[in-house]
């Protein structure tokens, strides 16, 4: 699978992310400054995380209006793969290619942290490797990841099966004390209609290095690619 | 406000504002804050943005058709808020 | 030669200039100057740009080493890491702006020190900051406190460097005087440096980035050099607002045009901006530079030269180009959507000339205006306080009655409890490089693409450093180290910021040259060098200065990281040991202070024979994998530390402790003497435990063992003292800041800067 | 705008603007993005706060001083910003 990720003026995740799919899923991949338009000869293309244009104005309003993201809505009617991540997420809001908007958190402060995310619907090219129900933990680090949609929306989003993560306890329980934004429905990753699109606020690439803490954001990429990823430097037991 | 010599300026406000339902925490902290300071009296407050635009008057169109335009393609998001555009005087 | 003001007295005073150095003004001009050369005079001469009260004491301290490859004097220090790359790190204070506007004040401190590690060509991988507030129930703190963390957080996070450690700690001496210093370390290739150096005569120097203002004219002479006062309106520079997305193109665009080739030397617009950055960047190369203002961006209408060669500006960069590459690099700049203009060529005249509007209004020489900066040995002077500190004694101490009632009040000080509320508001992660972000003794980055790491620490103990600066200053070299091999890293240089009143007070000049002498002990005694530093003098309200407080930013190599060491406990049965001797002193303590009221006493001198011993065992454990967690004594003393080594991330566990009873029993558990480590090793393990710290003669005491059930049970000498739900302990812990400081639940303005 | 039947309610606009000089790093950059967007004719774009607050006019003092007050002591930082009270139609 050729992938892209995007680098936009203030993009701040693009390395992690080209890192673990060359190096780690071994898959060709380029960078894609914003001010292109040819997507034709990638598969799979990723707006990375990060503060596009500081993240002045609205998160992600500058950034939807560049050559490149213009180009996506027929990348995407052609079956091409679209994954936002945080910033990446609140770019697809704002060009329209998923529905909602995200909203100041509820603490209005700033949160880093490991959140626990229940899975719902697996069967999308990004979450194939992961089971409906399953709890896993990936960090947040955002200041407008308030989900909002109207509630007609949130509706079309529950009945179409197009809620695929929500902030939940380690038990896998959607409570309002489990979510740390104030996000509609707990609502953490949604796709589209035709489940090519999928944005979401956690950063499933800060997540597959045990190294780091934590391999279950690789299940994401490995849904992507269809296979497992080559192992990373694992810490090998303690004891010598 | 108005014009400069030079160029021929003009000025122009624009108001964001949150649609109605469209839930406002900062404005909610906002209200919170300003009854620990005694201020009791204060019912409710909405957050919004001012902006303001300075145009040269020779480029582009009627400056409050491209005004309302900039605010459609960029400036507001129309999913959670209206805009409004106040023209300045000459 | 122009139509400028002409000088008066008042005028040099108003500059902040001495008769005398106004007498040498004229000395090396050999003529009166002119408005904007007195302008430009007394930034350069100021405490701030030019050291001269520091300078006689700063050279005592150890520059060089096998790893230093820049000592003092760039940008920024570097150490060679191996593998063929660099480390190239410094720390810097941003005090009096934070003060006066926390959010922007603390941002901007962030923005420089970021541009400090760029400049030099290293990409910056993890930022570090260590603050001190007044008292917590002050009504000025808390608002301080969440203006000076968002900032911080905010400059941070919208760059993309991940914010991974540091500290915060609180006293009334801070009051009127808050302290933030912001660390930043950066790597490079090894041959990737770059130094701020104008070389070539014809070559141009290029301007890059924000346009031209009147922020902060005379922020560095000012406010730096003369006392600040709340509300003492005249003079007030205007506030610098930083743009973080604009330095985050920067940055890129930096990098990619140093990649690219045709730069010669570069250096960031800090403090004096185009003023420090011409002189600085002519007296390296041996050079002149001939500057046309009018090609200077500006963002205010007219500008006088005086305003633009003294403004401070953020996210602004001077370089200069290899002559004919200059297309070339504005292109890279263009690309990032920065301005990028052409504003001088170097010289070899050795004169900064600065021409406006086709007039020349300044023309200075670069050599004697730094050669003939003055420098002052200042009088010194031991304070008066220090008789009856010193005279304290423990002896007048009742014994401590209730173990765990003391150690819950320690746990929630705001200076011991956890530091989440502030930890939760940085990306800590971002870059996925970070394998121990900020809550730990130190964070470990991963450097990309290999198993190596860098360990980094800020440590500072102002409560020391009052009652004695020696000690103070070398026990925070020493904790700093101390750090680093907690988490299995070898401590390798260290950068240092020190804040103090006004260098004319000699009781302040005596603390700050007792302080550089502990700083020097230590860096010889440990082997790790001072590679670069920063001065805050003028830290003070009306006359009365801040408690003398050095901050030590420490850097260290893992040769792996998956052998990093953990704080916590980690599996039930595994001995718990102490690394190290406990003195019987209590001068000094946190515990003193908090439950007793009392800031007396004279701390005592590290041991560094048994820290280097204590330190080195530490570091072999981690290195081979046997030791399994490491956890330092500091602030709170030994039972404190077992405490936290008990909470774990989520997973609570349980110690059961049986201790010999030394001398008094506060002493024992709440005392701070240095160079203790406490570590837990499989009881398999305990024989090589033994013969490591034989080997290289650190003491090792047993103090019990983990457990399962999370509970803290301590006998001393067979006598139940503490029997406590880790579990409560850990609540008291992780809530005790906010309470502290906010009463309660923090409400937070937020904000849409 | 204006009053509601149960309580005495007042509807009164704070604008709140970056003083002349500081630094709009915000309209900047969103100067900048209209720009690429083909509005060539924008000089200059500086960014403030909007906020609508609702007084119960029953609590308090007087509704102009205690907005004024409200103002000096949280919703404006007077370092940077100015601010600028405009008292709703009843
Ligand atoms: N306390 C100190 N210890 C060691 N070096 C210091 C100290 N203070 C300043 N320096 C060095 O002096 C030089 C000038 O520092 P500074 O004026 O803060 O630099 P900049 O203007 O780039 O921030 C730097 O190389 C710095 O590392
Ligand atoms: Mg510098």
């Amino acid at each position: 699978m050729r992938f892209a990720v995007a680098v936009f003026p203030g993009s701040n995740c693009e390395e992690e992310t080209f890192r673990l799919l060359s190096s780690l899923l071994e898959q060709p991949v380029e960078y894609l400054w914003h001010r292109e338009r040819d997507l034709s000869r990638f598969d799979c293309v990723i707006l990375p995380g990060g503060f596009s244009y500081g993240d002045y104005l609205r998160c992600g309003a500058m950034a939807s209006l560049s050559p490149l993201v213009q180009a996506l809505p027929e990348f995407v009617l052609a079956g091409g793969k679209l994954l936002g991540i945080c910033n990446g997420f609140q770019i697809l809001l704002e060009a329209g290619l998923l529905p909602g908007a995200l909203l100041p958190n509820r603490s209005l402060k700033y949160i880093s942290r490991k959140v626990c995310l229940r899975v719902g619907q697996v069967d999308t090219p990004f979450t194939n490797r992961l089971r409906p129900g399953q709890v896993i933990r990936l960090p947040i680090a955002h200041y407008e990841g308030s989900y909002f949609a109207d509630e007609a929306t949130l509706e079309r989003l529950e009945t179409g099966g197009r809620i695929l993560l929500q902030y939940s306890d380690p038990a896998g329980r959607v409570t309002e004390g489990a979510n740390p934004n104030g996000s509609a429905r707990s609502i953490a990753a949604i796709c589209s209609a035709d489940r090519n699109v999928v944005g979401m606020m956690p950063h499933p690439e800060r997540a597959s290095e045990d190294l780091l803490g934590s391999e279950d954001g690789l299940r994401i990429f490995e849904s992507l690619i269809g296979g497992a990823a080559r192992k990373a430097h694992r810490p090998e037991d303690r004891r010598a | 406000m108005g014009t400069t010599k030079e160029k021929d300026l003009l000025q122009a406000v624009i108001h964001v504002t949150l649609k109605p339902g469209v839930l406002d925490p900062q404005g909610r902290a906002i209200r919170q804050a300003l009854h620990h300071l005694g201020f009791s009296e204060v019912e409710e407050v909405r957050i919004g943005k001012r902006m303001v635009v300075s145009l040269d008057r020779k480029g582009g169109g009627p400056a409050r058709e491209r005004l309302e335009e900039m605010c459609r393609s960029l400036l507001a998001n129309p999913v959670i808020e209206e805009f409004h555009v106040e023209m300045g005087e000459e | 030669m122009n139509r400028e003001p002409g000088i008066t007295p008042d005028m040099v005073r108003e500059h902040d200039l001495t008769e005398e150095e106004y007498g040498r003004i004229r000395k090396i001009l050999d003529r009166d100057p002119t408005y904007t050369e007195l302008g430009i005079f007394s930034v350069m001469w100021s405490e701030h740009c030019s050291y001269k009260s520091s300078r006689v004491h700063l050279g005592r301290l150890p520059s060089t080493g096998p790893a230093v490859i820049q000592g003092p004097g760039e940008n920024a220090g570097v150490v060679d890491i191996g593998g063929g790359r660099v480390a190239v790190f410094k720390i810097e204070s941003h005090n009096h702006p934070s003060f006066i506007e926390p959010f922007q004040g603390a941002a901007t401190g962030v923005g420089g020190i970021l541009r400090d590690i760029f400049t030099m060509g290293a990409r910056p991988v993890g930022s570090l900051n260590s603050l001190r507030f007044g008292d917590p129930s002050h009504p000025r703190t808390r608002r301080l406190l969440e203006g000076v963390i968002g900032g911080i957080a905010g400059y941070g996070n919208c760059i993309g460097v991940p914010t991974v450690g540091g500290e915060i700690s609180f006293h009334p001496c801070y009051n009127g005087n808050i302290l933030v210093n912001v660390f930043n370390c950066g790597i490079a290739g090894k041959d990737e440096i770059f130094l701020g150096n104008a070389s070539g005569a014809g070559n141009p120097v290029i301007y890059v980035g924000s346009s031209t203002g009147r922020d902060g004219i005379h922020g560095a002479s000012l406010l730096a050099s003369s006392s600040f006062e709340e509300g003492g309106g005249g003079q007030r520079p205007r506030v610098q607002v930083g743009d973080p997305f604009l330095e985050k193109l920067l940055l890129e665009a930096c990098l990619e045009a140093m990649r690219a080739g045709g730069i010669v030397g570069i250096q960031d617009m800090g403090a004096a901006g185009l003023t420090c950055s011409t002189l600085e960047m002519a007296g390296r190369g041996g050079t002149g530079i001939d500057l046309d203002l009018d090609a200077v961006p500006r963002r205010e209408p007219e500008m006088s030269p005086y305003d633009v060669m003294l403004s401070e500006s953020q996210e602004r960069m001077l370089l200069v180009g290899k002559r004919g590459s200059d297309p070339d690099l504005l292109a890279i700049f263009r690309k990032w959507d920065l301005q990028a203009v052409v504003v001088g060529r170097v010289t070899d005249r050795g004169k900064v000339r600065v021409r406006h509007k086709g007039e020349t209004v300044a023309d200075l020489p670069v050599g004697p205006l730094s050669e003939e900066a003055p420098r002052y040995n200042r009088p010194l002077r031991e304070p008066a306080y220090l008789r009856d500190t010193r005279s304290w004694n423990a002896s007048v101490l009742p014994e401590p009655g209730d173990v765990a009632a003391i150690l819950k009040d320690l746990l929630a000080s705001p200076n011991i409890a956890s530091k989440g509320w502030v930890i939760d508001q940085y990306d800590s992660t971002v870059r996925a490089n970070t394998v121990a972000g900020p809550g730990l003794d130190a964070a470990v980055l991963r450097i990309p693409g290999t198993l190596a790491g860098i360990a980094m620490t800020t440590d500072g103990n102002s409560r020391h450093s009052y009652l004695h600066p020696f000690h103070g200053a070398a026990g925070a070299v020493a904790e700093a180290s101390r750090n680093l091999s907690c988490m299995g890293a070898e401590p390798l240089a260290l950068t240092d910021c020190l804040n103090f009143g006004s260098p004319e007070n000699p009781e302040v000049m005596w603390q700050f040259q007792q302080t550089v002498e502990g700083i020097r002990a230590a860096c010889l005694a440990l082997e790790v060098p001072v590679v670069s530093g920063n001065v805050s003098f003028y830290n003070q309200t009306e006359e009365k200065p801040i408690r003398p407080t050095p901050v030590i930013g420490m850097i260290g190599s893992i040769a792996d990281v998956t052998r990093t060491g953990r704080l916590a406990f980690s599996r039930p049965g595994d001995l718990i040991l102490l690394l190290g001797d406990t003195r019987p002193v209590l001068d000094g303590t946190e515990y003193l202070a908090r439950i007793h009221q009392v800031e007396a006493g004279s701390p005592a001198a590290v041991d560094f024979r048994l820290e280097r011993a204590v330190q080195d065992t530490c570091r072999e454990g981690i290195r081979q994998g046997w030791i399994r967690s490491a956890h330092d004594c500091s602030e709170g003393g030994l039972l404190v530390t077992l405490a936290e080594a008990c909470f774990g991330d989520g997973r609570d566990l349980g110690g059961d402790f049986r201790i010999p009873q030394a001398d008094r029993l506060d002493a024992l558990l709440f005392g701070e003497s240095a160079s203790r480590i406490v570590v837990s090793v499989a009881e398999a393990d305990l024989k090589r435990l033994e013969t490591t710290a034989t080997r290289f003669g650190a003491p090792i005491l047993p103090l019990g063992q983990v457990r399962k059930e999370p509970v803290l049970k301590v006998k001393v000498d067979g006598e139940r003292v503490l029997h406590a739900d880790v579990e409560s302990l850990r609540r008291i812990w992780r809530e005790g800041f906010v309470r502290a400081v906010f009463g309660g639940a923090p409400a937070g303005k937020g904000g849409m800067a």
